[in-house]
């Protein structure tokens, strides 16, 4: 019990004070590196109360994927080091008193449901797939997740479809004038059509290329 | 009979308006092929709408010509109907409906195919109004007359027709908007809107008080009364002649008529507790708009101001809930519509010729067109409640009812009658006598046939009217009694409760 | 202090939103950062969802975030490539200079 | 295989997807066709979705749901859809977004608010949810060469991103507090004395609002309407707010139905704050987009107005109201696609000026509509809120009736100032008149529909009145 | 027949109004005094049918206003009081018709004169034989406008159009009071027929009324209303101003509708009301009072004037007041005599002062007249005979009528009646000598007219003259004729019309009250020839001693003045602020105008609001989050 508290309470100092630095960090690679620290942390503590598989995953999607992701867009548009001076545009919200004041009042709002929490008494969750705890984490997830869940699995992959649709529409252009390798077309090709007499007038170009 | 001839009064205009929509053609064959169908259909709708009154059997006090199909599913019928005091304006509408058709003829430049649509399917909305017997019905057609009016002041109208017909459109808008609050309340208190049924049954007093107001706050912007009357000299001024014409003659009618047939209908006991400030409200602006007449220097400004006054003494009839009264406010609904519709035209006339408005620029007017002079003067003297002419009659009904009632009233706004004389004629003495004012002026023509034709119709009647309003009176004789009956046992059963 | 119960995760995930969403709107430097916030407040649900399946005894929760997981990687993908293409129009991704569009 | 056939619509349109996606891909300039293939795939759905039957039906182990209100709603969506493919067909082509993609978002798009309306179980919603929010992501910032539709998406992305984490949060607590993501359950078990459940209730009202865009959770709405491509501000001001509202409903009236207390204020304070700014702050713009964009607000506020009362007729109201304001909508967007002179769209208010005398059948569909989308009887508009007045009349709330009018009349004003602009102004040079025929059909359509509905106004009353969660 | 006599002016009236043009001036002329002349031989004849037979009858032609119990029918009603009117109206009538054929001879609107003239005549047709006070209020308001058209004939003289305004506006003052007499009548008797409600005034003697937040007595009330209408049209003092003014008309209609007809209806309403004032001393009491006022007053301002129609305007004024008088003291046969002799000679006066104006081509300044009595001497003699009548001068028809009524008052025998004969008698001497001076300054002394020679002036046209003469003739001798019928011993002509509640006293009051007057008249003849002919230093001495009192009087008492200062510029001031303060600057400014303007303000603020950035939109959705928590943890 007191190993589970040490390690809660290192971990998730961690992450809090990764998660602050997330946001206030001046540069955004360290922002990035602040978020791979969170996520690694947060999977700690999962693997730490039994979500193991959720915590590996975590780590490889996020850690492997999405910061990096991140990491990748932050360098590309190089925009790593942040413009330091302060904005001088009036207004309330730039204050920053006034916007951790309602960062404050929202957090202590949610304190307020996570004590609702605990002035529930004899609560008896309905649970429609028990954890089964002869199986592994991995396993009864796995369990599920392709039979009952099947519907929101397929969905899932359609939502990645379309963000890989997405992405690739938005960011990806054709270059117009390079030239390009086209197998099938190479293959296609008969030997009737691979060579063409042009006459020539003389003083006139040939266009090569259709 | 089963031919459904209110449907086809209602909707003959918007027929009209169909194929005039529908016409095809060159620039010049449109219009002169919308002018003939515009023409036709209102005269046809005339003719049906006397023949109405012909068949209208007005020894009966129920409602007649009776037709009910099935509108909202299951909670609202489109149901129609008159009695002796809406078939009355009906009669004022499809007969000012082709006069203002043919004043478009007259004047309007451009456009005049959209004219005659908006006029039409204005005139299918009014119709509608005073043919509905059911709450949301009449709110549809009441509201709805708002976009075609709103397009006349705003295409056809004076170099400030935007201000106008916005002011129009808005104020008109807020106030009817709390009157549908009120009619689907009494859906949820009375499980019915239709308009029978309803005045057959007693709504509990606690709701009166608020409901009465709801609608009086429609029927005040749209009447209007003191104070909520500042759109209407805004929206006079900037509408073309026609627009005024129907704004005048018809469109403030209907808050009049809603006054009688659901204010005082629906709510006896309100109407009764609320009459001391009817009564306010119709003194002064029966004083104070006469007197702001007096000092304008825009002629349709001056008779809007004057038709704000005589309204008051319509609302004051109205709320007197005397037979003299109440009579006498339908007259001078209807005298009213036929004279400041003809002094709107008289105006329209001038300002054909002229493109001015402002009294200080005419003068002298007699010496080139002494038609329009003698024209104009009979509508004047109208409007100032000459007996022999319409408007005494009206007014003079009032006054007796409001007596009854309450003498102070009646004095104050006898008072009125005074400042009606005093601005009418110094208003017809500043444009028309004199001298000369300019050269514009010498060069100016007399009526011509058309004119001459719109203005005799109209003078036949308010003269015809005055000397002779037996027709009018016998048509709403019976249900002004029925009406006032049903009123004073309301009035009589609530104060019994009280005093038990 | 010494009996590590939901309460304390719950605080933890509600920490996390606070910093995520505060981060949202405090932060005046580049976008990134803000995707960055949102994907804090998306690991606070996950806490959130985690420790509460664990305590129900319920895959649930665990299952639900999954799918966030998933969803959250597809959202980053679209919102660096609209920061991306963004980027390219206007050099910037300054916060303070992404207002072109308003009144 | 029963089990396929309750999803056949759903799967249909995956398929679909797939399918085009692999036709554009491998058939060069496939855009014509893949479009053609879109809308016909849409139409092909509804059948599919009419020919359900017609019971209500939960599968998936309760999570997904087929009942009048989905039915219904899924028609109307794609029913939209469908619409707003045909009448963008022409700015398309003009803007050059013709690419065989912008199709297949959409239709994904679709597909995720199908899940949405049909979804009985938080985690299907979710994934719905993001479905078509990731595909809205992309279409609002489909013009990449574009600053400000870049921008627009951006915006949007952000927000809704924040808006569904805040969403999700309210999911972690709905789940934790009641220990199930099925709707029934959360329903049988959420009770007053619930904070932490209420909480989350608060939290997914604060996702579905921004959603719906309600005040002040609008923020987004008219910078993404001003600065997308109007193809996709029509597919924006239509098609999502049917899904969004449908599960707004779905949500108040089966998890969260007995905390009604709770969220009935909350949802007459949105519907009182969409209502005023939508009548407000409209006032000002001169981008006819951006005004469109808080009058939608606006119209958002009256269809809330009708969840709020807690009635089976409430919810009817709001869709009735939500299917006559598509009507508008879909009338309105095709005015301004026609507001195009040689071959470059318009969006300015200003550039409609003296419409009636170059295009007077375009002015009055103009003027029908924007009456209509005003309120004004005997138009379709009107019937819309006269239903949503009846329900809020009946359950007696009578200051947010009052509102409902007075910012009715303050909203009058910037239609009339758009009739006023169209009809009292100079006019200026004449647009195109090259359109197409679908666009003018639709069009037609609309503006007709809506001036012809007082004749027979029991149609949509026939049409909703077997729809009841309550 | 009685149809004939009503509607027959109606009819040239309308055929010279529509078809005048047509027809051409002279024919529409002629059709129009023709008519006219046939009804006035109709009502000669009626009148002698009601002279012989007692005939009387009241007939019915339609309906014209049924609500209700309210009733009222177009009716031609004959009686005695009636069959006088009938004669006076249209026998004046048809004489100035054809007059002005003569006087409008270059007048290029003859037709529509002749069809104003004729209207009015219609209008005052109606006015006498209304059986009921609605149409009595019809023919009321329609000889006001006749004589609003009028006096207004000359539209191009804008004076002409204001005093046609001011005659119509005070006389819708006096209808004013009129009307709610009116309207008391009907609610206090259910009807507004005058047989009903004559028959029902013994009855409600005691009933008292709550009128404007007092209490009166019922027939004191109707009666002072009723007399207040009468005021107006017959110009009694406070709402006399208009007269004068309607000077500005033609000189015909002066003397159709400004002295011998119009103006008497008030007199005829009083007398026709007789049955209901008879119970109410205090209102008699106030119509004696003002009659004697006005006709002090009236007779003063005469002095001084120079306008020749204005004198004999004011006259007219001081004659009504005397009619009033009598009515006053309850001689209201006296008051009717005196109306008909008055008719004659006030008509007389008139067209003579018409064929003067004539000769001396529109100049009606008397100080610039004079010396030509030898060049238009039918002209002179006319306004003699006038004159004459008028002052009272023995044998002519005024002598008749003016004494009786002060021998009327004397045998009345109250203070109110011994008032009236000192006041009749002094305004008989005042009377005299502006009459007087009138004559002797526009035919004797020096010639002093500018614009005219002397040699060009001449006698008026035969159209003129002869009429002027049948009038003349009618000023000598009407009095003697009638002064039997009308209020000899024996005369029981009036029964049925008016009612004397105590019967009247024949007595005879002293010899030196019957003396007194004609002696005073006459020797004021040589006193006003030697002032206003002869030597006119004294005078002049005089009018520069009392300078105040000689503007006083030339100024009307400064009761235009008074008025415009109370009334008029008030109402404008007032017009003018309810416009522009109460409308323009409070009602729209804070209505309409201030409601636009706080919507488009606050439109600005939430525009401005929707700054473009993303992270003040992330705020306010996180402000909207914890707003609706906190709501929800304070709830």
């Amino acid at each position: 019990m007191l190993a589970h508290s040490l390690f809660f309470y290192f971990f998730s100092t961690i992450t809090v004070f990764s998660a602050v630095m997330v946001t206030v960090s001046r540069n955004t690679v360290y922002s990035v590196f602040f978020l791979i620290l969170v996520f690694i942390s947060v999977s700690i503590l999962f693997i730490m109360i039994g979500a193991e598989f959720l915590g590996m995953i975590m780590l490889i999607v996020y850690v492997g994927a999405v910061a990096v992701l991140f990491l990748f867009v932050v360098m590309m548009l190089n925009v790593t080091e942040q413009i330091t001076k302060r904005s001088i545009k009036k207004g309330l919200i730039n204050n920053i008193s006034v916007g951790s004041v309602v960062g404050i009042i929202i957090f202590l709002e949610l304190l307020v449901a996570v004590g609702g929490w605990k002035y529930k008494s004899n609560f008896a969750p309905f649970s429609s797939s028990e954890l089964d705890l002869s199986v592994s984490n991995t396993h009864a997830l796995g369990n599920i997740l392709y039979t009952d869940y099947i519907h929101l699995f397929q969905i899932s992959g359609m939502i990645l479809l379309v963000s890989m649709i997405g992405a690739i529409t938005l960011t990806f252009k054709k270059k117009e004038n390079v030239k390009r390798q086209n197998y099938f077309d190479q293959i296609k090709r008969e030997k009737e059509s691979a060579v063409s007499l042009v006459e020539v007038k003389s003083g006139e170009g040939v266009k090569i290329d259709e | 009979m089963n031919f459904p001839i209110l449907s086809a009064i209602i909707f003959i205009p918007l027929i009209g308006a169909l194929f005039i929509f529908l016409t095809k053609g060159s620039q010049k064959s449109i219009e002169k092929n919308s002018k003939y169908v515009a023409v036709f259909s209102s005269i046809a709708n005339f003719f049906l709408s006397l023949f109405l009154w012909y068949s209208f059997d007005s020894s009966v006090s129920t409602f007649q010509f009776i037709e009910e199909k099935n509108w909202i599913n299951g909670f609202i019928n489109f149901k129609l109907g008159v009695d002796g005091i809406s078939i009355l304006f009906i009669l004022l509408t499809t007969f000012i409906a082709p006069i203002c058709i043919f004043s478009g003829i007259n004047s309007i430049k451009f456009k005049i195919k959209d004219f005659f649509i908006a006029i039409l399917v204005m005139e299918t909305l009014m119709l509608g109004v005073f043919c509905s017997l059911d709450l949301v019905i009449f709110y549809l057609f009441f509201e709805g007359g708002l976009i075609p009016m709103f397009l006349i002041i705003g295409i056809w109208g004076g170099p400030k027709r935007v201000y106008s017909a916005f002011k129009f459109f808005l104020f008109t808008l807020l106030g009817s908007v709390l009157m549908l609050v009120a009619i689907i309340s009494i859906y949820w208190i009375t499980g019915t809107t239709d308009v029978i049924k309803l005045l057959n049954i007693k709504i509990a007093q606690e709701y009166q008080y608020l409901l009465w107001l709801a609608f009086f706050s429609s029927f005040a912007v749209k009447l209007p009364m003191w104070p909520f009357h500042t759109w209407l000299p805004d929206a006079h001024v900037e509408a073309p002649t026609a627009g005024s014409v129907i704004l005048a003659a018809i469109l403030l009618k209907m808050a009049g008529y809603g006054f009688i047939r659901f204010s005082l209908g629906l709510f006896p006991i309100a109407s009764d507790y609320f009459t001391p400030l009817i009564f306010t409200l119709s003194v002064i602006a029966i004083i104070y708009t006469s007197l702001v007449a007096l000092m304008q220097d825009d002629m349709k400004k001056l008779i809007a101001y004057s038709s704000v006054a005589h309204m008051g003494f319509v609302t004051i009839g109205i709320f007197s809930l005397t037979k003299q009264g109440l009579e006498g406010s339908i007259i001078q609904m209807i005298s009213h519509g036929l004279i400041s519709a003809a002094l709107f035209l008289c105006v329209g006339v001038v300002y054909d010729r002229y493109q001015s408005r402002m009294i200080s620029s005419y003068g002298g007017l007699v010496n080139v067109m002494p038609k329009y002079a003698l024209v104009f003067m009979i509508f004047v003297l109208a409007a100032l409640g000459l007996p022999g002419t319409s408007g005494f009659v009206g007014e003079f009904l009032i006054l007796v009812g409001v007596f009854q009632k309450n003498i102070l009233v009646a004095v104050l706004a006898s008072f009125g009658i005074i400042l009606v004389a005093a601005y009418m004629l110094w208003l017809y003495r500043r444009v028309v006598f004199g001298r000369i004012g300019s050269n514009e002026i010498k060069t100016m023509l007399d009526l011509n046939r058309t004119e001459i034709y719109i203005f005799a119709s109209l003078a036949f009647l308010t003269i015809f009217l005055g000397i002779y309003p037996e027709p009018l009176l016998n048509t709403v004789d019976v249900s002004i009694n029925n009406l006032i009956d049903k009123y004073e046992t309301d009035i009589n059963l609530n104060l019994t409760k009280t005093n038990n | 202090m010494n009996d590590i119960g939901l309460g304390h995760y719950l605080t933890l995930a509600a920490i996390i939103f606070t910093i995520g969403v505060v981060g949202v709107f405090l932060n005046r430097k580049n976008i990134i950062i803000i995707l960055m916030s949102i994907e804090l407040i998306l690991l606070a649900v996950n806490i959130n969802l985690v420790s509460f399946s664990i305590y129900l005894q319920d895959l649930v929760g665990q299952v639900f975030t999954m799918f966030i997981l998933t969803v959250a990687a597809a959202e980053a993908a679209v919102g660096l490539a609209i920061i991306v293409v963004y980027y390219k129009n206007k050099g910037s991704i300054h916060v303070e200079q992404i207002s072109s569009l308003k009144g | 295989m029963q089990l396929i056939s309750y999803i056949l619509p759903e799967i249909f349109l995956s398929s679909v997807i797939m399918i085009l996606l692999m036709i554009g891909v491998f058939v060069k300039k496939s855009f014509r066709m893949v479009n053609l293939l879109t809308i016909t795939s849409l139409l092909f759905a509804i059948i599919l979705v009419l020919n359900q039957p017609d019971e209500t039906i939960k599968i998936f182990r309760d999570s997904y749901i087929i009942d009048k209100l989905s039915v219904f709603m899924k028609v109307l969506t794609l029913l939209f859809s469908f619409f707003v493919l045909v009448v963008s067909k022409d700015y398309i082509k003009n803007t050059n977004i013709d690419k065989i993609e912008y199709p297949i978002i959409i239709l994904a798009s679709t597909l995720g608010m199908l899940l949405m309306i049909s979804s009985y179980d938080l985690i299907i919603f979710y994934l719905g949810l993001e479905l078509q929010s990731l595909c809205l992501y992309i279409l609002s910032s489909f013009r990449r060469d574009d600053e400000r539709s870049t921008e627009a998406g951006l915006k949007y992305f952000v927000l809704s991103a924040l808006a569904s984490g805040l969403l999700l949060y309210g999911c972690s607590l709905i789940y934790g507090f009641t220990g199930s993501t099925n709707f029934e359950i959360i329903s049988s078990i959420l009770s007053e004395s619930n904070t932490g459940g209420i909480f989350g209730l608060v939290f997914i009202m604060v996702g579905l609002a921004f959603k719906v865009s309600a005040v002040p959770f609008h923020m987004w709405t008219p910078d993404v309407y001003e600065g997308s491509p109007t193809s996709v501000t029509s597919f924006f001001a239509m098609v999502p707010k049917i899904a969004a509202l449908s599960v707004f409903i779905r949500f108040m009236y089966v998890p969260f139905i007995n905390v009604i207390t709770q969220w009935q204020t909350i949802i007459v304070f949105l519907s009182i704050a969409s209502m005023i700014l939508g009548a407000v702050a409209a006032i000002g713009q001169n981008n006819i987009k951006r005004l469109l964009a808080y009058s939608s607000i606006g119209h958002m506020g009256y269809a809330l107005a009708g969840i709020a009362t807690g009635t089976n007729e409430g919810i009817q109201s709001t869709i009735i109201y939500l299917t006559i304001y598509l009507v508008m909508n879909l009338g309105i967007f095709g005015c301004i696609f026609m507001m195009k002179r040689e071959n470059v769209f318009y969006e300015n208010i200003n550039d409609l000026s003296g419409l009636s005398k170059n295009h007077p059948l375009l002015a009055l569909g103009f003027l029908v509509i924007l009456f209509s989308l005003a309120g004004i009887p005997p138009l379709a508009g009107f019937f819309a809120k006269f239903y949503i007045f009846m329900s809020v009349i009946e359950v007696q709330m009578y200051t947010l009736a009052l509102i409902g009018l007075i910012t009715t009349v303050v909203s009058a004003f910037y239609y009339l100032r758009i009739i006023k602009i169209i009809y009292f102004d100079k006019p200026k040079k004449p647009f195109d008149t090259n359109f197409d025929f679908g666009l003018k059909l639709t069009l037609a359509f609309s503006s007709i529909l809506i001036l012809i509905y007082f004749t027979y106004p029991s149609i949509l009353i026939k049409a909703v009145s077997s729809i009841s969660l309550y | 027949m009685e149809y004939a006599i009503v509607f027959l002016p109606l009819v040239g009236s309308l055929i010279s109004g529509f078809f005048g043009k047509r027809i051409g001036d002279k024919y529409t002329q002629i059709l129009a005094s023709t008519l006219v002349a046939v009804a006035a031989i109709l009502s000669i004849s009626i009148f002698y049918k009601v002279l012989s037979h007692d005939y009387s009858s009241n007939k019915l032609i339609f309906n014209w206003i049924s609500s209700g119990n309210f009733v009222v029918n177009w009716s031609v009603k004959i009686d005695s009081l009636t069959s006088v009117m009938l004669v006076v109206v249209t026998l004046i009538s048809s004489i100035i018709h054809f007059y002005s054929i003569g006087y409008m001879n270059n007048d290029p609107h003859k037709p529509r004169f002749m069809a104003y003239l004729s209207l009015f005549t219609f209008a005052m047709l109606t006015l006498v034989t209304a059986d009921n006070f609605l149409q009595l209020f019809f023919g009321w308001e329609g000889v006001g406008l006749c004589s609003y058209l009028l006096i207004g004939f000359w539209y191009k003289k804008m004076s002409a159009n204001s005093a046609a305004i001011k005659a119509f506006i005070v006389n819708r003052v006096g209808d004013f009071g009129f009307a709610i007499g009116i309207f008391l009548i009907f609610f206090y008797y259910g009807t507004v027929n005058y047989s009903e409600v004559f028959q029902k005034t013994p009855e409600l003697i005691m009933q008292t009324v709550n009128f404007m937040g007092a209490e009166f007595n019922l027939i004191n009330l109707v009666c002072i209303l009723l007399f207040i209408g009468s005021m107006g049209k017959s110009a009694q003092i406070l709402l006399h101003t208009w007269l004068p003014d309607a000077m500005e008309g033609p000189t015909p209609v002066s003397a159709l509708i400004h002295a011998a007809t119009m103006v008497t209806a008030g007199v005829f309403l009083v007398v026709r009301c007789s049955p209901i004032f008879e119970y109410s001393q205090l209102a008699l009491n106030i119509v004696a009072i003002v009659g004697m006022a006005t006709a002090f007053f009236a007779a003063t301002v005469a002095l001084v004037q120079n306008d020749i129609k204005k004198i004999i305007a004011y006259s007219t004024c001081s004659q009504l007041g005397y009619m009033f008088f009598a009515a006053g003291i309850g001689a209201y046969h006296v008051a009717i005599f005196h109306l008909f002799t008055h008719a004659f000679f006030k008509a007389l006066l008139f067209l003579g002062a018409g064929c003067v104006i004539h000769s001396f081509r529109e100049e009606q300044d008397i100080n610039l007249m004079g010396g030509v009595w030898k060049k238009i001497p039918y002209t002179y003699a006319l306004m003699i005979i006038g004159t004459l009548a008028l002052t009272g001068f023995p044998f002519l028809s005024g002598f008749y009528s003016k004494d009786a009524i002060i021998e009327f008052a004397y045998l009345k025998g109250s203070a109110v009646g011994y008032c009236a004969v000192f006041v009749g008698i002094f305004t008989a001497f005042l009377t005299a000598i502006y009459s007087w001076r009138l004559i002797f300054k526009t035919f004797h002394g020096k010639f002093n007219n500018k614009k005219n020679n002397l040699s060009t002036i001449h006698d008026s046209a035969l159209i003129m003259l002869i009429p002027s003469a049948i009038l003349a003739f009618g000023a000598i001798i009407s009095g003697v004729v009638f002064k039997k019928l009308f209020i000899g011993n024996e005369t029981n002509f009036w029964e049925g019309s008016i009612l004397f509640l105590e019967p009247i006293k024949y007595l005879h009051p002293p010899q030196w009250i019957i003396f007194m007057t004609p002696f005073i008249v006459t020797a004021t003849i040589p006193a006003a020839y030697y002032l206003f002919a002869k030597d006119n230093k004294i005078l002049k001495n005089l009018v520069l001693k009392n300078k105040f009192f000689y503007n006083f009087l030339l100024n009307k008492w400064y009761f235009d003045e008074l008025y415009n200062f109370i009334f008029v510029e008030p109402t404008k001031k007032i017009g003018l602020f309810f416009w522009q303060r109460g409308d323009v600057n409070t009602i729209d400014k804070y209505g309409p105008d201030g409601i636009s303007r706080i919507v488009k303000i606050l439109s600005n603020k939430v525009v401005n609001f929707q700054s473009g950035y993303l992270y003040h939109y992330a705020f306010v959705m996180l402000v909207g989050l914890s707003i609706l928590l906190t709501y929800l943890i304070l709830y």
